[in-house]
């Protein structure tokens, strides 16, 4: 009888929770401090208040609460024990880096709350953490995994060979930064491209982390001489490298950057012409997609800039996708919020449509396809996929200007 | 720390040892050259850049005896300053080099006479202490008015190449193996030649005796200091041209500038040149063996652990 | 055989010789003056015999040891103790902390056998007060504080390095008895190295003359004060 | 303060500490166990600090001991309690063995050589990619104790235990006046019968051991290690600022120090979301110009003071 009376309690508690305040609670975690984290929680903040202005969700208000995870595990943890605990919000979103979500993982299976993740592509650390369904259906992985950005570009680059007959691939080298973030890109890459083309890279020390010379690397891509030379590193290392490229007249058919976010002045730089980026949004998508359109006018008009990296529309698009299955799940509570997120059919500004299908080891992942793109006067233009292409491929490279 | 400003002699007893020492890196250095040429080039270009970044740490570490942590963010600061510069006056950092210093000079004065000189008397710890809070609040300060967006001129005249046989190199980087030259030997003659200098290095090797006969060691302390910020908002100009930059791009430089001051000996401005030439070297040649990039930075650390060592030993010696 | 011995003891740091060829014998309950003109190589001297710096050439023996190559700390743990001329009270420890050091380390005592000890050896030298700092005390119990903390190591051999500079006339004679007791009582060799040629003459057996690093004369006071050779490296002039 | 308060108050510190999580929630704990780890290696900094040797390889030998601890835990199923021991025992051999060369360095050259084994080690982790799980690291199967916060908190805590244990031994023993007489003057303390080699060697190794010991803690927290976060060089920096804000060459100086800049860090951090890290780096500046000594050290000094001026001396400067 004590057992039974104890439940009502709490179902009741529980109620009174849920609906007497009349709020849905998000609970994010972003390193404020980073300009990519910062424009996430600005993006994010901007989906909540189209949502409150439209009616909100239930006929509930929906509030955002931010913790800074200053890019640290430890931090982490604590945003996300402060989130659950004392913020008491109803669903978790956000992250960028690898290394604080993978510090996350043990406290978010203590919870099982409901989380949408807007970052975290390091799928040795992250996914292995995260362990196979049913364990880890709570996590929704909106942000691709390494190996899943690899398999897009290997598409792309199947795609755009049979398009674009002259573009021949045959060698590709990857400079890759040593840390986390470029070893993961390298080993993904090299599994699924290794089969079909002559693969090889180098790694270099990123400018983020003191490095200031990219010379040796780039002499070895010269020596392999590859058809596709392809960079992953950060913002701080793309002119510079393009600098040094140009001084050791260094030019390969094909140049790829594949940073997180492209440093603000890249346009205005004569070197950036044709260089080629793998990236999932870019403002160019808004001539294409009206859900882009209306994403980027919001995000200018709200904060007076334009976003400089695809995290934004990425949390953006999170708080929709939270938004619309709380509608159709009716509340907040796991077990009917996750049946309703899998039915997920979200147009979103990334100009494709998210919906969450299985990866290696969880179920629902989300975003599993980049884009291909090209610097063309200043702006990044889509190449692939075609039905979001903005621009036609420039091919080859031209000569160093 | 009152370390005395130790300048290398080369005593008879020591001449075969710099004959030794030139003659291996004569054979190091040709072999090299035979082998992987550009590892030459890009490590002069390192050193370069490394020693005009550490110089001006030198001096202040040898003459006020302070570690300064924020040394990094200084330079960081200044190329905030030039980038601005340039984007709104439209000034080449080469150009805006000599404002940008003065600039930087002051708030050097600035931030010495509020924060670092009442902390003189107190244990080194406290100054270094004192100085690793204040790089925290000025790289955080700019990242809260500027964001930790990068931000990178593109000037053409930065790629400028040569090209030897079928090699091609840059050539814009020799501009900091230039600067650091200019530092060391301009610091060199002032410290020897002119009345200030005198009196700073006297000040640098012996305060109690300097004040003695009349030397105003307070105002010198602020006058180095000030130099000192004002040489690396000059270095920070021109690290600008070349290198991105962003509120934490100043750290591993203080890091790098550290270690090397220590392994020149403290206070030892012409003996940066050395080191950082020895370490440069090193780690380009390390770098360019393909699969062991990721282990220069060894090299780097394990040559200032031996040089400590080695010195230590010739020291207990003595 | 003698206590402590040197056979051709040299030191010199570069070019400069501070102690040449210096040999000389001292055994316990004696005590030997050490003097000559500033610069001559006296404390050098100490610190050669004390282990800490080693000798360029030359033997120690010391009860028939050879104990040339042995550490500072060793020695002091056998029974060779100094003073120093600049002394360094350890600012961190009280009075009774500076002269416990020598009881724990030296005598491996526990600490507070050793604590006992030390107040006992400070009451004998009248020593009083001692949790004060040591930045508190007079020039008399700094210089007692030294000897106690010399003699905390149980030496049988002592050297003290101008330990009466800086005294008056009073506060000399009392150190004098009080090494002249010390010695009595347990029966320790004493190099005193001194500039007061009174105290000299009062308080040591026999003298030896350091000059430019090397002995220029030995034997009794009175002897040595009458040796023109002596007086000319006091007093300058060809020797 | 009487000897009685003296001899109560830390026994009445750890009775709170230890009931602590009884009272607090999650989040606390996990804020918590973050501060109880660096207070930690702060103590253990400090207790090297004593002898005059500035260590900048905290970093070096945390990261040690958390990959050995998440080494044997993956490698040979070592329980958690055992692999955190190893961590401690692994970081004090490779303390020992390096003590034998570098303890022979003093101030800026012994700081510096220490800042560059830590990068050394870090470096070697980076790129023994098969044995060490190069740049992405490891993940553990599971937390300590499943990952219950009380559990997590009490075994930082224990850690923090270990360390003030440890230190206060070391207070109390003839280590005290050896490492005090080498910090003074090195020659009066040869000439006193101390073997300075010895007693620095073991010094350096006991402050080695806990800083593994911790890093093998912090592992088993957050069940996860990578080059670039157990070798952060905040784990040298901030314990060090810590140690120094709260007052060097004692016990409590650090735990305060550890306390004043932890909870400030997550305190601003709510309060001034955008812009706290200029607030805590000013913190920094400001305590060290006016409270040089640290707190700590500036009720020490005030206490001494007292003690001074009742017995008619005058108060020293």
């Amino acid at each position: 009888m004590r057992k039974a009376f104890v439940a009502v309690a709490c179902f009741a508690l529980l109620a009174v929770a849920a609906f007497g305040q009349g709020v849905i609670k998000l609970g994010a975690n972003w390193p404020l401090a980073d300009v990519s984290g910062l424009e996430c929680s600005k993006a994010a903040q901007l989906a909540v208040d189209e949502i409150n202005k439209a009616g909100g969700v239930l006929g509930k208000q929906l509030q955002l609460v931010v913790v800074d995870d200053e890019g640290k595990g430890d931090k982490g943890v604590a945003a996300i024990e402060k989130l659950v605990t004392v913020d008491k919000v109803d669903v978790l979103l956000g992250g960028i880096a690898s290394g604080v979500a993978v510090a996350q993982v043990p406290t978010l299976k203590k919870y099982q709350m409901v989380t949408v993740a807007t970052g975290a592509a390091a799928s040795a650390s992250v996914e292995k953490a995260l362990g196979p369904s049913p364990g880890s259906d709570w996590y929704f992985h909106l942000h691709p995994w390494d190996y899943d950005q690899g398999q897009s570009y290997y598409e792309g680059w199947d795609a755009i060979q049979k398009k674009y007959p002259n573009v021949v691939i045959r060698r590709i080298f990857l400079a890759y930064e040593e840390g986390a973030f470029g070893k993961s890109s390298f080993d993904a890459s090299k599994a699924l491209f290794g089969s079909r083309y002559t693969f090889d890279g180098a790694s270099f020390k990123s400018a983020l982390q003191g490095g200031s010379d990219y010379s040796s690397v780039l002499e070895a891509a010269k020596d392999f001489n590859p058809d596709l030379f392809i960079w992953a590193g950060y913002a701080q290392d793309a002119l510079p490298l393009l600098e040094q490229s140009k001084a050791m007249k260094f030019s390969p058919p094909i140049y790829l950057g594949a940073p997180p976010a492209w440093p603000v002045d890249m346009g205005k730089s004569p070197l950036a012409e044709d260089i080629m980026l793998y990236g999932m949004w870019a403002p160019s998508i808004n001539d294409i997609s009206p859900a882009s359109r209306k994403f980027y006018d919001a995000y200018v008009a709200a904060t007076g800039s334009a976003p400089t990296s695809y995290f934004a529309a990425l949390s953006y698009s999170a708080v929709y996708i939270i938004a619309d299955a709380v509608k159709r799940a009716g509340g907040t509570d796991a077990a009917r919020l996750i049946p309703a997120l899998e039915k997920t059919r979200y147009v979103s500004p990334l100009g494709q449509t998210i919906t969450f299908t299985p990866s290696n080891i969880i179920k629902h992942q989300g975003i599993k396809n980049q884009k291909i793109l090209q610097w063309q006067d200043g702006r990044q233009e889509v190449i692939w996929p075609f039905e979001v292409q903005s621009r036609a491929l420039v091919y080859p490279l031209p000569p160093w200007k | 720390m009152r370390i005395v400003v130790t300048r290398p002699r080369v005593g008879p007893g020591r001449m075969w040892q710099v004959v030794l020492w030139t003659a291996l890196a004569a054979a190091g250095t040709a072999a090299v050259l035979l082998w992987k040429p550009t590892a030459l080039v890009y490590g002069v270009q390192r050193a370069g850049l490394y020693a005009a970044v550490a110089i001006p740490m030198a001096l202040v570490l040898g003459i006020v005896h302070i570690v300064n942590l924020a040394h990094g963010e200084l330079m960081m600061v200044a190329a905030y300053l030039a980038y601005f510069a340039a984007r709104l006056l439209g000034l080449d950092p080469f150009v805006a080099l000599v404002p940008v210093a003065l600039v930087m000079a002051v708030l050097g004065l600035a931030l010495y006479q509020v924060t670092i000189r009442h902390s003189l008397k107190a244990p080194e710890l406290n100054q270094l202490i004192l100085t690793f809070g204040l790089g925290i609040a000025l790289s955080q300060m700019v990242n809260l008015l500027f964001t930790s967006q990068s931000w990178k001129l593109s000037l053409d005249y930065v790629s400028a190449s040569a090209t030897v046989g079928n090699i091609s190199f840059g050539v814009f980087d020799f501009v900091y193996a230039g600067a650091a030259i200019a530092l060391a030997l301009g610091l060199r003659l002032f410290l020897t030649r002119t009345r200030l200098g005198k009196a700073a290095l006297a000040v640098g090797q012996n305060p109690r005796g300097a004040a003695i006969v009349g030397i105003d060691v307070g105002r010198t302390y602020a006058f180095v200091f000030a130099l000192a910020v004002g040489l690396i908002g000059a270095v920070g100009s021109i690290f600008l041209a070349k290198q991105a930059i962003f509120p934490l791009v100043g750290g591993p430089y203080t890091m790098k500038s550290f270690c090397l001051v220590a392994m020149a000996g403290v206070g030892n401005i012409v003996g940066i040149l050395y080191c950082s030439l020895a370490l440069g070297l090193s780690e380009s040649i390390i770098n360019s063996i393909r699969g062991y990039a990721g282990w220069s930075n060894v090299v780097f650390f394990a040559i200032i652990i031996v040089t400590i060592l080695v010195r230590s030993f010739r020291e207990r010696k003595a | 055989m003698p206590d402590l011995e040197t056979f051709g003891l040299t030191r010199h740091f570069g070019g400069l010789v501070a102690v040449n060829n210096v040999s000389f014998t001292l055994d316990c309950g004696e005590i030997l003056g050490v003097i000559g003109p500033n610069g001559a190589g006296k404390t050098t001297f100490i610190n050669l015999v004390s282990g800490i710096y080693a000798p360029s050439s030359g033997r120690i023996h010391f009860k028939g040891r050879d104990i040339t190559g042995l550490p500072a700390h060793k020695r002091a743990q056998m029974g060779i103790s100094r003073t120093f001329q600049i002394i360094h009270p350890l600012e961190n420890l009280d009075v009774l902390e500076n002269v416990m050091l020598g009881f724990i380390f030296s005598r491996r005592m526990g600490l507070k056998e050793a604590r006992r000890s030390a107040e006992a050896l400070c009451g004998s030298l009248g020593l009083g007060d001692l949790s004060r700092d040591v930045s508190q005390i007079t020039m008399l119990e700094t210089k007692k504080m030294e000897i106690a903390h010399a003699l905390a190591s149980g030496p049988s051999i002592l050297f003290l390095d101008e330990v009466m500079a800086g005294l008056n006339v009073d506060e000399t004679r009392e150190i004098v008895q009080l090494v002249q007791r010390v010695t009595r009582e347990r029966n320790i060799g004493v190099g005193v190295v001194e500039h007061v040629m009174s105290v000299i003459r009062d308080l040591t057996h026999r003298v030896i003359v350091l000059e430019a690093g090397e002995i220029i004369a030995a034997g009794p006071y009175e002897e040595v004060a009458k040796n023109p050779g002596v007086i000319a490296a006091y007093l300058g002039g060809a020797a | 303060m009487t000897f009685a308060v003296r001899r109560f108050l830390p026994v009445a510190v750890i009775a709170v500490a230890v009931l602590f999580p009884l009272v607090s929630g999650p989040y606390p704990l996990a804020v918590a166990q973050s501060i109880l780890i660096y207070m930690a290696l702060a103590v253990s900094w400090d207790m090297l600090l004593r002898s005059g040797q500035i260590s900048f390889g905290i970093a070096g030998f945390f990261g040690i001991g958390a990959y050995a601890a998440a080494i044997t835990t993956l490698t040979v199923r070592a329980s958690p309690i055992i692999s955190i021991l190893l961590a401690g025992a692994c970081s004090a051999g490779v303390a020992f063995l390096l003590g034998f060369v570098i303890l022979r360095l003093r101030k800026v050259y012994f700081a510096i050589t220490t800042l560059a084994l830590a990068e050394i080690f870090r470096v070697i982790v980076h790129n023994w990619g098969d044995f060490t799980g190069g740049p992405e690291g490891l993940v553990l199967p599971s937390l300590i104790f499943k990952g219950d916060s009380r559990a997590l908190f009490w075994i930082s805590l224990g850690g923090v235990l270990l360390a003030c244990g440890l230190s206060a031994l070391f207070q109390r023993s003839r280590l005290r006046f050896a490492l005090t007489a080498i910090r003074n003057n090195e020659v009066s303390a040869r000439s006193s019968g101390i073997d300075i080699f010895k007693y620095l060697m073991i010094v350096f190794v006991t402050s080695s051991f806990i800083q593994g010991i911790v890093g093998g803690i912090q592992v088993q927290l957050y069940g996860y290690a990578s080059p670039d976060s157990v070798f952060d060089a905040n784990y040298t920096l901030l314990p060090l600022a810590m140690a120094l804000l709260g007052g060097i060459y004692s016990t409590p100086g650090p735990v305060l120090g550890a306390v004043l800049l932890g909870v400030a860090a997550e305190y601003l951090k709510l309060k001034i979301p955008y812009g706290h890290l200029v607030v805590y780096g000013i913190i920094i500046v400001l305590v060290i110009l006016l409270l040089p000594d640290g707190l700590y050290g500036q009720y020490r000094r005030s206490v001494r003071d007292r003690a001074r001026m009742a017995r008619g001396g005058t108060a020293h400067a």
